[in-house]
């Protein structure tokens, strides 16, 4: 019945610094249950993250856990994996943090598909900073240096995953809580760099600005424009405006995964 | 048995000195003039189980780097200005994780991209205030390919002794010339590794001042489980905004550096007893002013060199009491004047203080220097 | 079905009421700032409270 | 400084030049003994047009380690002629190759000429051995170095299979050089 | 007949920097056409490039031409464009100064379709820095830092581009002259962001350590794995292995331009 | 007619100070303790026509505020520490390339992410020697929410009339913290704009200094066609290696700001007349040594501050003037000893000079300074 | 320094403290042509639990712009109170919401209470107007400007349609103020 | 059909011979470090050569 959530918490760390209903909560009690699932051994397991809201997630946890500068958590996690490929590595951080200014550490990371498990939590605004848009805000909406409605297209954060090279893409959004921990779990088994875009909410920063009367509305809405990519594929193209595909959106097991590929390197500087 | 002696460029010795001390990670981004570094490690590293990853950049480089430390492995990267610039977040981080790491600077000419195949010794001053917040910095300058591979693995022992990033500064000239190197045989020169914790996993705290000055730092993957973050923090690791954690830390970070400065400084005085003058220069401009000590000499002008193998910490007692030895001190050095502000800054208006430098891809000769000397006197 | 003990962590709970709009059988209800738990009996044990709690602050236990 | 001797190699880059420096310099430093250093200019970046090594030998430590007056030159082409051959000393060494160097430097030396490229194109059949004719040549005509050293030093840079030919083609330049001393 | 270059570039700047048989020259000659046939106003027109041997192109144009830092050009490009509109940007460079230091500034170009072209001069190697290996270097290649065999995959540049969110995405070779000149063109007539990945080649640090006897062998190897998009979707997937699929590959005319987006930031500003 | 006034908080008049001086263009990346400075901007810049763009990092905000500014618009990014830190590069390539733009740094605590709403001064030494290789700079440290405003547009005066980047660094406190504000009227304050090149389009060189030690910059756009690079070039603007014009350049583009000190330095003075000991401080610490002044006063210590509104030219002629006049000389800055190198080297050792700082987020109040002066007296 | 007024507002993010110190500040410097500085101190990064604003109000020009000691201090929330209600003058005074406060803070104050809260919830009938009767009280008590000044500061600083709402629960608190005074 | 005047640049050459391997009717042939035109005659103004030099060298003109 209940979940023993508290095992993988650091002692006295909780309440957490996050806003009433901010949805990095839901997300993190996800990942606790893929960990659990995966058995991890947490002294050989590195929670990687950048600077965020989201990227004060690892501080709580009871692991090996790397709170490194804005943007770079990819970068550190590979030379952690690098260095030492017997840890598990997962990098946990928010949307700015993973693909505006991480972004070519992010796609790097995805090119050498080496074997990290990268969860990206979405709430399409700069939080921490106090709800400035990030380059997931959706085009029109309001944040506080879009006063007159935000000109920029958004970044699929999933699609750009995939164009760079991942091998194990997924989405889902924190409505979803049990799907959470299934595709971070799936990921964590993947060999290779896995990504998993959960879309959550800030109600804070964005949720106030952008009319919903509270955070129960923006997670009704998550709810509602959820569409497995399954179903999907069989609906027509008007009926998804708008909508968000989740679970798998893709999955290659042939490309080699890096530290293996190094593997060979060593061989041959050795064998010679 | 006769030792093992190569001809090897200054950027070559410096990869066989991080081989020698033990280096097993390097991260980098490719940059004249410093890429032999790189291409030499990526040859020898898996040689000895290593690892030589290239990255995007330079910041992803200098966070590669870092990261491979947090595991236990002695880690180095290798670059130039532009490089060094780009890294100047991720320096300071490494230096408020405390987390040991080796960065090699091979001097280029100019700012921004400047003069890439053109020597300069213009960064250093850089090297101690390029990052935000305040810090504490090692600086190293050598002046041989012998002296280079020596200086990198004094480099890497600073950095695991010391817990924090080390610079290495040579310029082009230093790290691209030709000269015979006699290897040391393992264990000629001491290696020094990072302490390792006495506490248990439990009540290990990486940050913890009643263990020392400088805490041991436990390797991520060994046993221990702990909180590494770039936010002023607390001696267990977790982010602080309590007034008296936060200045007790930063406070202990500069601490470790002021109250070691005799273990850290090394320099080399050549004539100097009955000097009059005393040239003040490092790197390649040390050797033209090496030169010039004995054509002065020779010319009966009591000259002599005053060379740092360490510009930071700055080498200040000795340089202050040979300013209220001397008549002049001439600062070569190849920039517009740099280190000069440090060494009129403790001469106290002893001595006059002259600067000599030129800043256009050319070597500072002797000539100039025989000639500035002149002029003072 | 019998109901379940639902525990409230009241240092945890921050009052964002997305547990109570989202049980399916409204056992839970806003005091302000904090849930209570006016009908347990009539809770089914379908977890989502505890699930979408975002600060570890409800659980649902067998009775 | 009285014992110094500056030796500089100039050519068209590929030219092999740097190499012939690096082989020189290992003769002196790392065979004889000697001091040695070996330094070589670039172009833009990594790269470019005529280029240069330079190779300073002393028996005692040398400090200042670019040349300061040149004591022998070596110029495979007009343009490393008109950039490189400057700053060698009254009476110094320059040697020429015959074909690729029309006009003369202005200057004051000991002016010498060889066909080099010719030489390793047709009496050795390779042309990518210049570099070593003209080592060859350099050597015999300034004597920095023995003639044993130089071809040591020589075959410890080459693999096995080239090791043949790059003797030919050092002998070849040192003895050729020689006969113009005569 | 004889094609009439000379005026578009500075006088006395030939011979230019770069070593015998670089395709960087045989691409410059097909942007100088295309920028012709487009009738662009000099004086109007920005080249921008970061640092490399590609991205010294610029210099050799008579037109306001901008020589920024290593893998900076689409971020400089984005404030020149801004700042004045009426300028047709131009970004040229290579694939490491593009999509390695580059990335991030490449990306989020693409993400937000401001309307310049990007020409990538894609030799899979850093040549000005003397040949090691970029993240177009393919796998298992030769170069100064790899000296066992590249372990990196590689990125598709093209498709990295399509998914950030280019609207025109195009490729061709060295080896197809006419091509580059056609496909520029198009590049520079959308609206948007465009991207031209043109394949050409590094003799001097690529083609020697990886057993090619001359440039020209690399030229007809480019001839050889060029396959025109279209052809290619007749094709088995087999029959694709290794090959290079040319011509255009991906066009949205949909997706709004960025500096007209701003103009409705800037209306609503002046209206409220 | 009134003057508007308002209150308004540091950045916001920051923000308002750019519009004031002609801003078109804002590229930055939000950070604490900055981001209202940006959020203000993205209101009022399209108001007036202007551009404002959030890029995806530090580095590409700075890039695109160059790019801007080379097309003629006034250009600016706010951002504190660690923005700066990844700026570096940039900022040596618009030195090098004399392209005008400001640079605000809201100072916050600590090096790498340290303490973001906590205030810091520990980023004042980065300011002149952050970026690699040899270069000059302007930085302007006013202290209260008039004086931002007012320092601001004089940023922009001096980007433009020297073609440089300028910075203006203002710890969180004066960010904050809210003051009224009179907004000047237009032409009340002087704003001064680049000037424009006289020669044509055929005959324009962007760096030819026979127009002077500042040559005029044309815009992209405006019908001038011409080079620009980062890296050494001569004086049409193409890279050279060849050293007498390197040198030539490298050294006009330093000599440009030494010999136009005075045009350049600010700063106030109060009760220095007679006093024995002078507090040396800069932004909102010298609003604390003020107050500390006065006490002291009333105390009958005879007291002084020195308060310069450009730290970087250094003040070095009347900060010796003053070493010569006084006892001791302390230098009171929310850090753990940075300008107080430049105070002790400029005063030769002709009074004491002691550092009064602190790094835990806690501003320096007068009750320490007090107590440093007590102290030394 | 004699003319220094201090106040502080505290309570929990989001109560509205920090605007009820801009309106106060607004009053005195905009209207009443003091000089006055308001300040708020902050959680990590942007955001965070318990929340002060402080304003500080002078004749002269304002030197020290943060509390030296306070004159006067409001606290809404438990947790505000114990970490906030320090440094308050002897004799100082301490306005505490009568509902949320349970214990008082140590100290030698002239201590208020008002369920200020509630006030804006039954009386009012919208609790975000809490800190504008706060706002009120505290100048009532104070007197550190005018009744005028404040209303009108707060009447500036609402779109019109809350003006009304806003004007009761300043006279509210005003009012209430004033009788606990008597 | 009549052959074209084909004007090498020589100061611009660096002697790569694309042109000479790329020429259809083997009209140029190259002399170590420059190309030359022996059969100027056969040239049927395909323009590969001046289309493929890197180098701006060679240009073919009409006669
Ligand atoms: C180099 C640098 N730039 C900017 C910042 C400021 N900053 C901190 S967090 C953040 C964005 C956080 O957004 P996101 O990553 O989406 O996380 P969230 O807070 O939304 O969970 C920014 C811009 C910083 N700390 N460092
Ligand atoms: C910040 C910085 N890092 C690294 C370099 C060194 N560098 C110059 S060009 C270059 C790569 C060039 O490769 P590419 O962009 O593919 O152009 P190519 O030379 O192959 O045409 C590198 C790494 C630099 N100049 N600046
Ligand atoms: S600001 Fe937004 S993202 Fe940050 S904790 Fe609050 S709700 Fe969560
Ligand atoms: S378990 Fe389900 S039914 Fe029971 S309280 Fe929770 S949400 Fe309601
Ligand atoms: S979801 Fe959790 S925090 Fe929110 S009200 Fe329910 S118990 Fe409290
Ligand atoms: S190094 Fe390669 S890319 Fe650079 S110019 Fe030479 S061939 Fe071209
Ligand atoms: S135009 Fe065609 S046929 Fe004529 S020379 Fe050139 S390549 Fe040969
Ligand atoms: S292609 Fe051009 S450069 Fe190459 S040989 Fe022919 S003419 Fe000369
Ligand atoms: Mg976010
Ligand atoms: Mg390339």
């Amino acid at each position: 019945m209940a979940y023993d959530y508290e095992k993988s918490i650091r002692p006295g760390k909780l309440p957490h610094i996050w806003c009433p209903g901010c949805g990095h909560g839901i997300a993190m009690k996800g990942l606790i249950r893929a960990m659990d699932t995966c058995e991890l051994d947490r002294t050989k397991t590195a929670l990687v993250s950048g600077i965020g809201c989201a990227s004060r997630l690892p501080g709580y946890m009871d692991a090996c856990t790397l709170h490194t500068a804005h943007g770079r958590a990819a970068a550190f996690a590979t030379g952690v994996k690098m260095a030492n490929p017997e840890m598990t590595v997962i990098c946990v951080g928010g949307d700015g943090d993973g693909v505006a200014i991480g972004g070519n550490h992010f796609i790097h990371a995805c090119r050498r598909n080496i074997d990290m498990t990268y969860v990206v939590l979405n709430n399409y605004i700069y939080g921490m900073t106090g709800g400035q848009f990030s380059p997931s805000t959706p085009t029109g909406a309001k944040a506080s240096t879009t006063p007159y409605g935000n000109p920029d297209p958004i970044f699929d954060i999933s699609k750009l995953a995939i164009g760079s090279g991942a091998t194990f893409v997924a989405r889902t959004t924190a409505a979803h809580p049990r799907e959470i921990d299934k595709l971070i779990t799936q990921g964590i088994q993947h060999k290779g760099m896995a990504v998993i875009e959960v879309l959550d909410d800030c109600p804070t920063t964005y949720g106030r600005r952008n009319k919903f009367r509270s955070v129960v509305d923006m997670m009704k809405e998550l709810k509602k424009n959820a569409v497995p990519a399954k179903a999907a594929a069989k609906l027509p193209a008007e009926k998804l405006e708008g909508k968000i595909l989740t679970g798998v959106l893709f999955h290659d097991t042939e490309k080699p995964e890096y530290c293996e590929m190094y593997d060979e390197v060593i061989k041959k500087a050795q064998g010679a | 048995m006769a030792k093992k002696v190569a001809l090897l460029q200054g950027n070559e010795a410096c990869a066989m000195g991080a081989v020698y001390a033990g280096a097993k990670f390097f991260g980098g981004y490719p940059i004249t003039p410093s890429t032999e570094v790189a291409e030499v490690l990526s040859i020898e590293l898996p040689k000895v189980g290593g690892k030589f990853i290239q990255m995007e950049d330079e910041i992803g480089a200098m966070a590669a780097v870092i990261g491979a430390s947090l595991t236990g492995a002695k880690s180095i990267t290798a670059t130039s200005g532009p490089g060094v610039s780009l890294k100047q977040e991720l320096i300071g981080y490494a230096c408020i994780a405390e987390t040991p790491c080796v960065i090699i600077n091979v001097m280029r000419g100019g700012p921004s991209t400047g003069m890439p195949t053109g020597p300069g010794q213009s960064d250093v001053m850089q090297a101690m205030w390029g990052t935000h917040g305040d810090h504490a910095a090692i600086a190293l300058v050598p002046n041989s390919c012998q002296e280079i591979f020596e200086e990198t693995v004094r480099a890497f022992n600073l950095a695991e002794k010391y817990r924090m990033p080390v610079q290495v500064l040579f310029d082009e000239i230093v790290g691209h010339m030709r000269e015979r190197i006699v290897f040391p045989e393992p264990g000629e020169i001491e290696v020094i590794d990072r302490e390792a914790p006495t506490d248990g996993p439990d009540s290990y705290k990486p940050y913890d001042a009643t263990k020392g000055q400088i805490p041991p730092l436990a390797s991520f993957g060994s046993g221990y489980k702990f909180h590494v973050t770039g936010l002023n923090k607390a001696d267990d690791g977790f982010p602080t905004t309590k007034a008296s954690l936060v200045e007790a830390e930063e406070r202990r970070q500069v601490a470790k550096i002021k109250d070691n400065v005799d273990d850290i400084l090394k320099n080399e005085e050549y004539m100097t007893e009955d000097a009059e003058v005393i040239i003040w220069a490092y790197g390649s401009t040390s050797r033209s002013a090496r030169y010039a000590v004995n054509e002065l000499r020779e010319q009966g002008i009591k000259a002599g060199l005053f060379r740092p193998l360490t510009i930071w910490p700055f080498p200040e007692k000795r340089t202050a009491e040979l300013a209220k030895q001397c008549k002049a001190i001439v600062v070569a050095e190849m920039n517009l004047g740099q280190m000069v502000y440090e060494v009129d800054r403790v001469s106290r208006g002893e001595c006059v203080v002259v600067h000599e430098g030129r800043v256009d891809g050319e070597p500072v000769n002797p000539g100039q220097i025989i000639g500035k000397v002149k002029e003072v006197l | 079905m019998s109901g379940a003990r639902i525990e409230v962590i009241e240092r945890n709970c921050k009052g964002c009421s997305i547990c109570a709009e989202f049980c399916p059988k409204d056992v839970l209800e806003m005091d302000v700032f904090l849930v209570t738990v006016p009908r347990p009996e009539d809770c089914i044990k379908c977890m989502q409270c505890e699930l979408l709690c975002p600060d570890f602050a409800i659980k649902v236990h067998d009775e | 400084m009285a014992e110094r001797y500056e030796i500089r190699f100039s050519g068209a880059g590929g030219q092999g030049l740097i190499t012939a420096g690096i082989i020189l310099a290992e003769a002196a430093s790392i065979i004889e003994g000697k001091s040695a250093v070996q330094s070589q200019s670039y172009g833009p970046e990594a790269r470019g047009g005529a280029s240069k090594s330079e190779v300073i030998i002393a028996d005692g430590p040398i400090d200042y380690p670019k040349a300061t007056i040149v004591d022998a030159c070596l110029a495979m082409t007009q343009e490393a002629a008109d950039k490189y051959a400057v700053g060698i000393k009254d009476g110094g060494i320059l040697l020429l190759d015959d074909d690729y160097v029309k006009r003369n430097p202005e200057g004051n030396f000991q002016l010498y000429r060889l066909p080099i490229m010719r030489m390793a194109k047709t009496d050795i059949g390779r042309e990518i051995v210049a570099n070593v004719v003209a080592l060859g040549a350099m050597i015999g005509i300034t004597g920095v170095v023995s003639k044993e050293a130089g071809e040591e030093a020589v075959l410890r840079k080459v693999p096995e299979a080239f090791k043949e030919l790059n003797k030919k083609a050092f002998n070849l330049g040192y003895e050729k050089s020689k006969e113009l001393l005569n």
